[in-house]
């Protein structure tokens, strides 16, 4: 038997390394939204319609307003990235791109991580960049502010973690958006207690310290966590599809 | 017996629409459960039966389906 | 002829050692799916010898898609065994995925980037390759000139003809395509026929289901749709 | 090891011991549940404190105790529906889902009503009320995502994720509400936790408890048995056993 009839077996080592992978899939990622730079204005402008709505709709005096401003902050960047979930895994399943995906040798938990991160440095990043803007308006102190950007900026990339696990179940179902949002928001809970509340803790004089290790906690849980539970749920999805 | 009577045991001490809300609810929603879960199960056996029924019978060819003849159905115009 | 004991028989995992032709590279056995409470097939077994190219046949509905699906290891509803190299496929995984090239009537372009930035990203998930080596394979398909175009300005078949490309460059042993002639013209479908006998003739395993009358030298078949007719 | 696991897991083996366990399960739900609530109703003292209001204890707390453990116990269940992939734990999930559901929701309307003689008002955001109306949210996730696939094994398997991402979330769910709840309003008393509480009450509270578990049992038998037929229906037990039942 000749030796070129036989078709090599790659060898373990070979291929490419898992970060590389990740990189790749991080900068597909950014490219691909980069090319429709106006989508990504979409979850921001619902960011300031949304906040606006409560002085609208509410009042506009600065009392209420300097109370509730960091509940309506955190509302209003929790339905942001609920609002753009639905685009996580979407577009990538209906061209084949997923399925390329989850047929890379690398391990899927992570690669969806990369992915996540993507997500988040598009949709979660900007709020926290848009919040102060929006804090002025609502009155909140300099002090506030600060802790409400910091609680944003350890909270939006749980919203984003959490709700891979979401998109990645509703996916390719009818109705998936107000499906998603069911399955999610009771997930989100504690992560906009602590948002809020670690603000409102910052308020009045408390320290805060205990309550952003806390949300840190959180991170480190949803980054060590949510990863796993959305590629097995995307491989049931695929497997359905 | 922690009352004097029956109608102190009705009125609770006034909280009686309270408790006997909460009780009635509890039995109509647990009673409820029941029962429509054991009428479901009871139609889904009718209809496993049925199934099994109708396969025997075209089985045994006692009962054979009508064959497909696409014969125009007549429809009286009363 | 070269002596081989047992353990370099199949699937080393050193370089340089391969399987024999004669070792199934894919095996199944009983492979049984249900989906959406109908049988698509049951008890069926076949093997995918290397340089060899299978053709999945069988009617609409039968399943042939979804065999594909199960095989590359997308769809996990199925029952049976599934061997790869001699070895549980779903237990090296990692190293099946490795050796796997899997081409979806979804064929995983996107549409807001370029051929070549497509080529890339799908590319460099498995090896690093250099562009100069894309391009060519890019031109390999007919798509001098659009290698910089954004994809959703190519037709169906110029989106189908990237997903291609990797074929050209491709060096995993065995290939799942399906419905690859999708698209694609006369002169195309005759190109890709001879790219895959060619493969075959390298040592590679090429499984396909397609609509379009595959003819090669030696091809052999899986039928499907038998189990609906009893 | 593995033969008993997997006749653990046969639909057929389940549905006969259902049915021989079944009218003991009804029997003992029902007696439990009778003493349990009349002893309840008319003999347990009154409630130093809230009066007779207290009364509703005897249905609040077995079924806000019993809408937690279902839930529980469907995470199990799912672990081993993505594990060991058992037919049985799939239909044991699809089928407690709702009664979960109806258990949590008398929970939540039972700890309403008795809010209004207590606090004064229906609703309050008390942590426990507040914790239950959360479990509602995933009971009504996990039925929705469950109603959404129409593949039964994708959608089991879906299910199990989320219901085990939701355990994951409970405690802290729970933590974080009552952290909330201290933070916003300092709880003035407590609809259920005692400091002590007299031998009178909370032996028909256990003996309720321990019925609504048997009631529990008995339609989760129901209709699991349910749910097996409908995905058994062609199998020849099952012909076996629908037909025998006929002539019997």
């Amino acid at each position: 038997m000749n030796a070129e009839t036989r078709p090599l077996i790659k060898p373990q080592e070979s291929g490419v390394s898992t970060v590389a992978a990740m990189r790749a899939v991080f900068s597909r990622d950014m490219k691909v939204a980069f090319r429709q730079r106006q989508d990504l204005l979409n979850p921001l402008l619902f960011f300031v319609m949304v906040v606006t709505l409560f002085p609208l709709g509410v009042s506009p005096e600065v009392s209420f307003l300097r109370e509730a401003g960091a509940g309506i902050l955190w509302v209003a960047a929790l339905l942001s990235v609920l609002l753009s979930l639905d685009h996580l895994f979407r577009h990538d399943f209906d061209d084949g791109t997923l399925e390329q995906l989850v047929l890379q040798p690398q391990p899927l938990f992570l690669l969806v991580l990369a992915k996540t991160l993507a997500h988040w440095v598009l949709t979660g990043l900007p709020l926290v960049l848009l919040a102060p803007v929006l804090g002025v308006m609502v009155h909140l102190e300099g002090n506030s502010i600060a802790v409400l950007c910091l609680t944003l900026l350890i909270g939006t990339p749980v919203l984003s973690l959490i709700g891979s696990i979401g998109a990645a179940l509703t996916l390719g179902l009818r109705s998936a958006g107000v499906l998603l949002s069911l399955l999610i928001i009771p997930l989100y809970i504690p992560v906009l207690i602590f948002g809020t509340g670690t603000v409102a803790a910052a308020t009045e004089g408390a320290p805060v310290g205990a309550y952003v290790a806390l949300m840190g906690a959180f991170l480190v849980l949803a980054i060590t966590l949510a990863p796993f539970a959305a590629a097995a749920a995307l491989r049931i999805s695929l497997s359905n599809s | 017996m922690a009352f004097d009577s029956f109608t102190a045991f009705i009125a609770m001490e006034g909280h009686g629409p309270y408790v006997w809300t909460c009780y009635g609810v509890f039995f109509l929603l647990v009673a409820a459960m029941m029962v429509w879960s054991w009428r479901r199960h009871q139609a889904e056996l009718k209809s496993c039966r049925r199934v099994h029924e109708a396969a025997d019978g075209s089985g045994r060819g006692s009962a054979q389906p009508t064959p497909a003849t696409f014969t125009r159905v007549k429809v009286s115009q009363d | 002829m070269s002596v081989l004991n047992a353990s370099d028989v199949a699937c080393a995992h050193r370089p340089g050692y391969g399987a024999l032709m004669s070792e199934p590279i894919l095996q199944a056995t009983n492979l049984q799916c249900e989906r959406d409470e109908r049988m698509l097939f049951r008890d069926l077994s076949f093997s995918i010898l290397p340089g060899t190219v299978t053709r999945v046949e069988g009617a609409n509905g039968t399943g042939k898609t979804t065999l594909l699906r199960i095989l590359a290891g997308l769809n996990d509803a199925w029952s049976g065994e599934l061997l790869w190299c001699g070895k549980s496929r779903n237990w090296h995984r990692e190293e099946f995925l490795r050796n796997v090239l899997y081409l979806g009537h979804r064929p995983g372009i996107k549409a807001l980037l370029t051929p070549m930035e497509n080529l890339r990203a799908l590319v460099a998930a498995r090896r690093p390759v250099a562009d100069t080596v894309l391009r060519q394979a890019l031109s390999g398909t007919g798509l001098d000139g659009f290698h910089d175009v954004p994809c959703r300005r190519l037709s169906a078949g110029q989106q189908r003809r990237v997903a291609l490309a990797r074929l050209l460059i491709a060096d995993e042993p065995l290939w799942l395509l399906d419905e690859v002639f999708t698209a694609i013209d006369a002169k195309g479908v005759s190109a890709i026929e001879a790219l895959l006998q060619q493969r075959a003739a390298e040592g590679g395993a090429v499984v396909v289901t397609t609509h379009h009358e595959l003819q090669l030298p030696g091809m052999r078949s899986i039928k499907l749709g038998e189990v609906a007719a009893q | 090891m593995w033969q008993i696991f997997h006749k653990l897991g046969s639909p057929k083996w389940f549905f006969g011991i259902a049915t021989r366990l079944m009218p003991w399960l009804l029997a003992g739900a029902l007696a439990l549940l009778a003493v349990g609530l009349v002893w309840g109703l008319a003999f347990a003292p009154k409630d130093y404190l809230q009066g007779n209001s207290y009364r509703i204890i005897f249905i609040h707390v077995p079924s806000a105790f019993l809408a937690q453990s279902v839930y529980i116990m469907m995470a199990s269940a799912a672990v081993v529906t993505l594990v060991w992939r058992m037919k049985l734990a799939d239909v044991f999930v699809k089928a407690v889902a709702p009664v979960g559901l109806v258990l949590t929701f008398l929970a939540l309307f039972t700890g309403a009503v008795w809010g209004k003689p207590t606090w004064g008002t229906w609703w309050i955001w008390d942590a426990r009320l507040t914790s239950m109306l959360i479990l509602l949210f995933l009971y009504g996730g996990a039925i929705a995502l469950d109603r959404a696939i129409n593949d039964e094994k994708s959608a089991a398997r879906a299910v199990a994720v989320l219901v085990l991402v939701g355990v994951v979330n409970i405690p802290i769910i729970k933590y974080s509400v009552e952290w909330w709840n201290t933070l916003h309003q300092p709880a003035t008393f407590k609809l259920t936790e005692k400091p002590s509480m007299p031998a009178e009450m909370w032996v028909p509270l256990l003996l309720s408890v321990l019925g609504l578990y048997l009631m529990f049992g008995w339609l989760a038998c129901l209709r699991m048995q349910t749910e097996i037929l409908v995905r058994e229906q062609r199998t020849r037990w099952v012909k076996e056993h629908v037909l025998a039942r006929r002539a019997g």
